[in-house]
């Protein structure tokens, strides 16, 4: 077995030296890549959607249909890992378990992250909001927003965290993001134009340009609530073996 | 264009007329009277329906209908032509009286799953008139297959090992050869030609190499192999564990028939008798199912299996209609035509009686019939008559066919042809006529059998004496076959 | 000899991709331990998200975020060649996601495995399986 | 909401419906199982709808997303092919859908809700890939459908895990090398819409790059992958046999037939006929690979004793189909190909049906389930051997009329290889389907068809009727394909074939 990865391996790994053959050199400020789509994007996203932040302009609105999926990939694997690991009706009770008890709680610990936790929270609602402006959106909020729950659930213990933030929540909220996405989306739809055209938004008063930019806003939060509930609810299933008792 | 006489999708109808009886048939399974009525029904209605167009036919006529477009340049079409209505005409005439037959034999044996058998066989007469009105290779081709697969719950209708295994032969010989040998060969030809229908030229370009058409040729000649050439035959003795009903009608008529009807279509329709006949690829035709004829014929003479001698004798009257067809000669092809309905009618005298023999006593050795004349006159003597029909012995039908596969043989040159229909007659007689000696004429303490009249039912007995009258009417009386070959012939 | 050298350097991003995914590609065919799979997996994953976003870069630019976005400056000329190709970071968010998600779930096929034959040895499982 | 937007409804309504079903469908079954229908018959509607626009004018749809003009922006391109595929996808996942209740809830206890969700992504997913114009998000939603897939087929019957997790593996390494292979294109051309890269790279110094070449040649073996191409199909059979039937129902018919689609789509939407079979000389060589993958399918589907696992090999051989005739490089081949596509699907979906079907009444998977099935379930043994006529190729289900067009094709270029290992399969393939039904048929072995005869006990109706429409489509299809070829395949035929 050994014998043949190393086999393939090299076969591919000898294909991609001879691909490397007629590449641009690296930074090559003219190489196709950067020569044909993306000076169009420099361009006119600051025009066309109010967003300086280019790649969140792409991101959300000229490829907006790509991350919409992207949303759903991780929907997707939140409710893969939980329809694994849970089962309502347990069989048989676990195995040995290789965990230690915790003995106690940990003052210094949860002192310390009690301090912590509104700080990132609000860190990850400015992260989310001056996406338009600096790096940042809703991916990043997201990510940012589960990891203090994480960091709760890890300083007190998995039943607390859950007890304040229920599995049940978690799947709404991951949902619910999702549905924000495709809602704008579909909302567009219903007011006569295409699938995820911000433009149509501008029923609500907004000029065009402005519409893109809220549509925009309104999708990075979409993006941030999934993000948010799918990386604690990965944790949570992961850590406990997907029964909920105990974390790490 | 004259007015038609009937309706143009006739054809179409006619095929489909059993096939609507199906969940009449199938619904009705707790009726048996109404069932076999929906049988009849079907028969005669399909029985009419091709006697219709038979007139406008005769007149010299021939008529297509185009059901629908299946492929882009190939259609599901149906031409009625002389040959054509000659098979159909054949084929559904004998439905009917196998209908009667198969009651009495079915009935008598208290056989089980009688409606599947009669389902089965509604759909088997489908095919095989749709093989009959085919207007192109592919239709022959489809209604080929169902035919195949229709038949199989027929063979195995016993259901026990021996019918197991007999079925499984059957598929495994009539499947491998369709799909391995006529379906590459059909898809050559149209790759090469760009066309499937049957025209008397042929479709083939005169500049067509030759070991490329001699491929094609014996795949096709192969791959119907419900013809049973040898090496391919030995299907048809395995299928005899069918019921009599099924052996009479199918491996006398409908299924070995449709073979035939195959190559000899495959032969005048798509390579043309004088494409054969100027690249002498006759000649090759002609060895091959000489071959078959004699050993065939010699392998029959050592059968004790009344059921299974006769099927060997079928194996070498098949032979005869495509050695009649590979003679390339206008009489040989006009008399292999005109043998499969003389031989339809006596082959099928015989397996009646041989299933009556079975039904009032059980017997199916050749050994164990001694002196059963005595106990089953009428029987018997329908059988002599069925014997002289296919050995070829006046006053019965067979006499005619072979007549002009004679005369086709001596119009191609071909004189070892004739010693070959020659030899096998003597065989033929060899191994049918000590039967029936032996059944009447015994002593008395060889005789297996009292002098006590004791025939099958008359559901049995009808049809099968029916069955030899006609071949007796059809020595004087040749004339509207003998017509639809002659034009089927002239058609070229 | 003397091009070989300006060869391999003009394109090195491309190389350390290259080793990172060519490291990932034999652990997941010939690691034994599956979690190992799962590890050089990820390594591939990776390897090929900095080839995508290496390529977006261009000599002296900078992030793909418009200085003086806002206000009045804000239809001001942009000059293409200061900022970095947006376009492929844009795709590799997607990518990573999409990573994430699925390690996320190899992970929780992986527990699964270990719970039914108490082993994430491959040659162990494939023994138990055919018990 | 005009007529335009229908494109997008194939997508977007089981899209919305996975998380409607997540979010309500956990209070009832029956609540999950009817948003599960309403989303797969919109879904259908919507794409028949699609495919009549396309027959009406004969003019790609081009839907954009967002309203971004493409290359900018994503579109979706419908024509005549991938009409014709969502039509089958929405299809075969509204029979599914309608056939899956009886089964899932005696295979999956609980959270029947959550399976019906990623049963929604999984059909997104698919329909997806299928509509795109975009090289990039076609690699998007490829993960939604792995992703989906890889739970459905986890929480299959008895230890699925080690067959996913080996999916998983194998399917992330060809999505990998579909997305490097992307990346290689995306370097030299600067652009991700398929038609746009088709523009691009027929300029004469890409058609001679080594680096699209190469591009080319990992995206077609991510593909592949994918696709379980021989010799990279060892993840199939045992994935797809542990599923659960409901998964296996929907994942068997679609996932390989749209990975098919994917090939032909990148190989005359995105590259050309030139350079697909001018500058890579191998398409010789790849129909003998094709060849040797239907043998091998075929062999290796002789060898099963287990119902399921049989027909996964002989998936394994349908794909060689399906390749070689993309590969012939004539036209009959990839008509050929394009019809198997569809016949195909339904009759691999027929047959899983049935079987599911008899393992649900049975609780037995191996042969032995066959017994006396005839006399059990008759309906499900008539769709039974209806989709072994199918895939043996007899006349006049479909099955039959797409390897007329893949043989002529073989035939036409002279691949006598080819040809004899279609012939050779059909052959195996009968032997193993009359098999069956001979035990089918027979019943036990000992007995002899006149002792006491077993009880009918057919699945129920909502299993049926599904499974009817299916074997009915096997010959209705075959009856018009002549329609078929005329009005969607012979448009699918690249210009310059």
């Amino acid at each position: 077995m050994k014998k043949i990865a190393l086999l393939i391996t090299l076969a591919v790994g000898a294909l991609l030296i001879l691909a490397a053959e007629d590449f641009p050199r690296w930074g090559d400020a003219h190489a196709p890549a950067n020569d044909y789509l993306s000076p169009y994007y420099i361009e006119k996203s600051l025009e066309e959607t109010a967003v300086p932040n280019i790649v969140t302009a792409v991101l959300a609105d000229y490829r907006g249909y790509d991350t919409m999926f992207e949303t759903t990939v991780i929907f997707c694997a939140g409710i893969t890992v939980l329809t694994l690991l849970r089962r309502t009706q347990r069989k048989a009770p676990k195995a040995v378990r290789p965990r230690p008890a915790r003995q106690g709680a940990d003052v210094i610990l949860q002192s310390a992250s009690r301090l912590l936790v509104p700080v990132m929270q609000i860190f990850a609602l400015y992260v989310l909001a001056l996406g338009h402006h600096s790096p940042g959106g809703g991916f990043q909020a997201g990510v940012i927003l589960g990891a203090s729950f994480i960091l709760l659930a890890l300083s007190y213990d998995l039943k607390t965290m859950l007890a304040r933030l229920s599995e049940n929540t978690l799947l709404r909220l991951s949902a619910l993001g999702v549905i924000i996405y495709a809602g704008i989306g579909a909302l567009c739809l219903l007011l006569g134009d295409n699938f995820l055209a911000y433009a149509a938004l501008k029923v609500f008063g907004f000029s065009e340009v402005m519409a893109h930019s809220h549509g925009i806003l309104g999708v990075e939060l979409g993006v941030a609530v999934t993000v948010m509930a799918i990386m604690f609810s990965l944790y949570v299933d992961l850590a406990s073996g997907g029964d909920l008792d105990e974390g790490l | 264009m004259e007015q038609l006489p009937f309706l143009p999708a006739t054809p179409a109808l006619a095929i489909l007329v059993s096939l609507l009886a199906v969940p009449c048939i199938y619904l009705s399974d707790q009726r048996p009277n109404l069932r076999e009525g929906w049988t009849f029904a079907a028969a005669f209605a399909k029985f009419f329906l091709i006697l219709s167009m038979a007139e406008w036919i005769l007149a010299g006529n021939t008529h297509t209908y185009e059901l629908c477009r299946i492929l882009p340049g190939v259609s599901l079409s149906f031409t009625v032509d002389g040959f054509g209505m000659l098979f159909a005409l054949v084929a559904s005439s004998l439905w009917i009286v196998t209908t009667i037959y198969s009651i009495g034999y079915m009935r008598g044996l208290n056989e089980h799953a009688q409606t599947r058998f009669f389902i089965c066989f509604a759909v088997a007469l489908s095919a095989t008139i749709g093989v009959a009105f085919a207007g192109n290779l592919l239709t022959l081709y489809i209604f080929y297959e169902i035919l195949s697969l229709s038949t199989y719950p027929l063979v195995t209708h016993h259901q026990d090992e021996e019918a197991r295994s007999g079925g499984r032969k059957y598929l495994t010989y009539l499947l491998s050869t369709s799909i391995g040998l006529a379906l590459p060969a059909m898809l050559i030809t149209y790759t090469l030609t760009g066309s499937l229908e049957f025209t008397s030229m042929g479709v083939f370009p005169a500049d067509t190499a030759k070991p490329l058409l001699t491929i094609l040729l014996l795949m096709f000649m192969f791959g119907f192999a419900k013809a049973g050439l040898m090496p391919l035959h030995s299907w048809l003795p395995g299928a005899m564990v069918a019921p009599t009903p099924v052996s009479a009608l199918l491996h006398a008529v409908a299924v070995v028939k449709v073979g035939v009807f195959s190559i000899v279509r495959v032969l005048t329709g798509i390579f043309g008798i004088d494409l054969l006949a100027a690249t002498s690829l006759n000649t090759l035709i002609c060895v091959i199912a000489a071959f078959s004829v004699l050993v065939s014929s010699l392998i029959a003479l050592s059968q004790d299996n009344l059921k299974r001698r006769l099927a060997f004798s079928t194996i070498g009257q098949l032979s005869y209609i495509i050695l009649g067809a590979g003679l390339a000669s206008r009489l040989g092809v006009q008399g292999s035509m005109l043998h499969i309905a003389m031989h339809a009618f006596g082959k099928i005298t015989l397996f009646f009686c041989a299933g009556a023999i079975f039904v009032a006593t059980g017997k199916k050795y050749i050994s164990e019939m001694v002196g059963i004349g005595r106990r089953m006159p009428v029987t018997m003597f329908a059988f002599f008559v069925g014997s002289l029909s296919v050995i070829g012995l006046p006053p019965a039908g067979g006499l005619i066919s072979k007549w002009f596969l004679v005369l086709g043989a001596m119009e191609a040159e071909m004189f070892w042809v004739l010693m070959v229909y020659l030899a096998s007659s003597f065989l033929n007689a060899a191994y049918f006529l000590p039967i029936v000696y032996r059944a009447f004429f015994c002593s008395e303490e060889e005789a297996q059998f009292e002098r006590k009249v004791a025939e099958a039912p008359l559901w049995c007995v009808v049809p099968l004496v029916l069955t030899a009258a006609v071949s007796v009417l059809f020595f004087f009386h040749p004339q509207p076959f003998f017509d639809l070959a002659v034009m089927a012939v002239q058609g070229r | 000899m003397a091009d070989f050298l300006p060869y391999i350097v003009a394109k090195y991003n491309y190389w350390a991709a290259l080793v990172l995914l060519l490291i990932g590609l034999y652990g997941m065919i010939a690691k034994n331990n599956l979690l190992k799979k799962v590890i050089a997996m990820s390594i591939f994953q990776s390897a090929i998200i900095l080839f995508y976003v290496s390529m977006g870069d261009k000599k002296g630019s900078t992030i793909p975020i418009l200085l003086h976005g806002h206000g009045e400056h804000g239809a001001l000329a942009i000059d293409p060649s200061q900022y970095a190709n947006p376009l492929p970071h844009v795709l590799m968010l997607t990518a990573i996601v999409v990573g994430v998600s699925t390690l996320g779930v190899a992970l929780a096929v992986l527990q699964k495995i270990h719970r039914v034959h108490g082993t994430i040895e491959e040659d162990e499982i494939l023994e138990s399986i055919e018990e | 909401m005009t007529a335009a937007q229908f494109p997008i409804l194939i997508l977007i309504i089981p899209l919305l419906a996975a998380f409607a079903i997540s979010l309500f469908g956990g209070r009832r079954d029956k609540l999950a199982y009817g948003l599960l229908l309403a989303a797969m018959s919109g879904s259908f509607y919507a794409a028949l709808q699609t495919l009549l626009l396309v027959l009406e004018t004969n003019i790609p749809i081009h839907y954009r997303l967002g309203g971004w003009a493409p290359p900018y922006g994503i579109e979706l391109v419908i024509d005549h092919l991938n009409a014709m595929v969502l039509c089958l996808v929405s299809g075969c996942a509204l029979l599914t859908a309608i056939y899956s209740l009886p089964t899932v809830r005696a295979e999956i206890p609980d959270r029947i809700h959550h399976y019906y969700t990623l049963y929604c992504l999984l059909v997104t997913g698919l329909a997806g890939m299928v509509a795109t114009g975009d090289a990039f998000n076609l690699y998007v939603l490829l993960e939604i459908s792995a992703l989906s897939s890889y739970a459905m087929l986890a929480r299959g019957r008895g230890n699925a895990y080690y067959a996913t997790f080996k999916y998983i593996i194998m399917g992330t390494i060809g999505a990998c090398f579909y997305l490097l292979g992307v990346g290689y294109l995306y370097i030299k051309t600067g652009t991700l819409n398929m038609a746009d890269l088709f523009r691009l790279l027929a300029e004469e110094e890409m058609q001679q790059s080594i680096t699209i070449r190469i591009g080319f040649i990992l995206i077609m073996i991510g593909i592949w992958i994918k696709m379980a191409f021989f010799p990279l199909h060892g993840w199939l059979p045992n994935a797809y046999t542990r599923a659960s039937t409901t998964t296996s129902c929907l994942i068997a018919p679609l996932m390989t037939k749209v990975s098919v689609y994917i090939m032909l789509r990148l190989m005359f939407s995105v590259f050309s006929v030139e350079f697909v079979y001018g500058v890579i000389p191998w398409h010789e060589q790849i129909v003998w690979l094709a060849s040797l993958a239907i043998v091998a399918g075929s062999i290796s589907a002789l060898a099963q004793r287990n119902l399921k696992k049989m027909l996964t090999y002989i998936i394994v051989a349908e794909v060689g189909y399906m390749v070689g005739g993309a590969w012939l490089a004539n036209e009959s081949g990839l008509a050929g190909t394009v019809y198997h596509i569809l016949s195909d699907a339904l009759m691999t979906l027929a047959l899983f049906m049935a079987v599911g079907a008899i393992i649900h009444k049975t609780g037995k998977s191996s042969f032995a389930a066959m017994e006396g099935i005839f006399r059990k379930m008759p309906v499900t043994s008539a769709v039974f051997v209806l989709g072994g006529f199918a895939i043996i190729g007899i006349p006049p289900t479909c099955g039959f009329f797409s390897k007329w067009y893949l043989i002529r094709g073989g035939i036409e270029t002279g691949q006598w290889l080819f040809v004899g290992a279609l012939l050779f399969s059909s052959l195996i393939n009968a032997i193993i389907f009359f098999r069956l039904i001979e035990r089918a048929y027979f019943g036990d072995l000992s007995g002899h068809g006149h002792g006491p005869l077993p009880e009918r006990d057919e699945a129920p109706a909502v299993m049926l009727v599904p499974m009817v429409v299916t074997a009915a489509a096997l010959v209705i299809i075959g009856l018009y394909t002549s329609e078929i070829i005329g009005r969607i395949v012979l448009w699918t035929i690249p210009a310059g074939l």
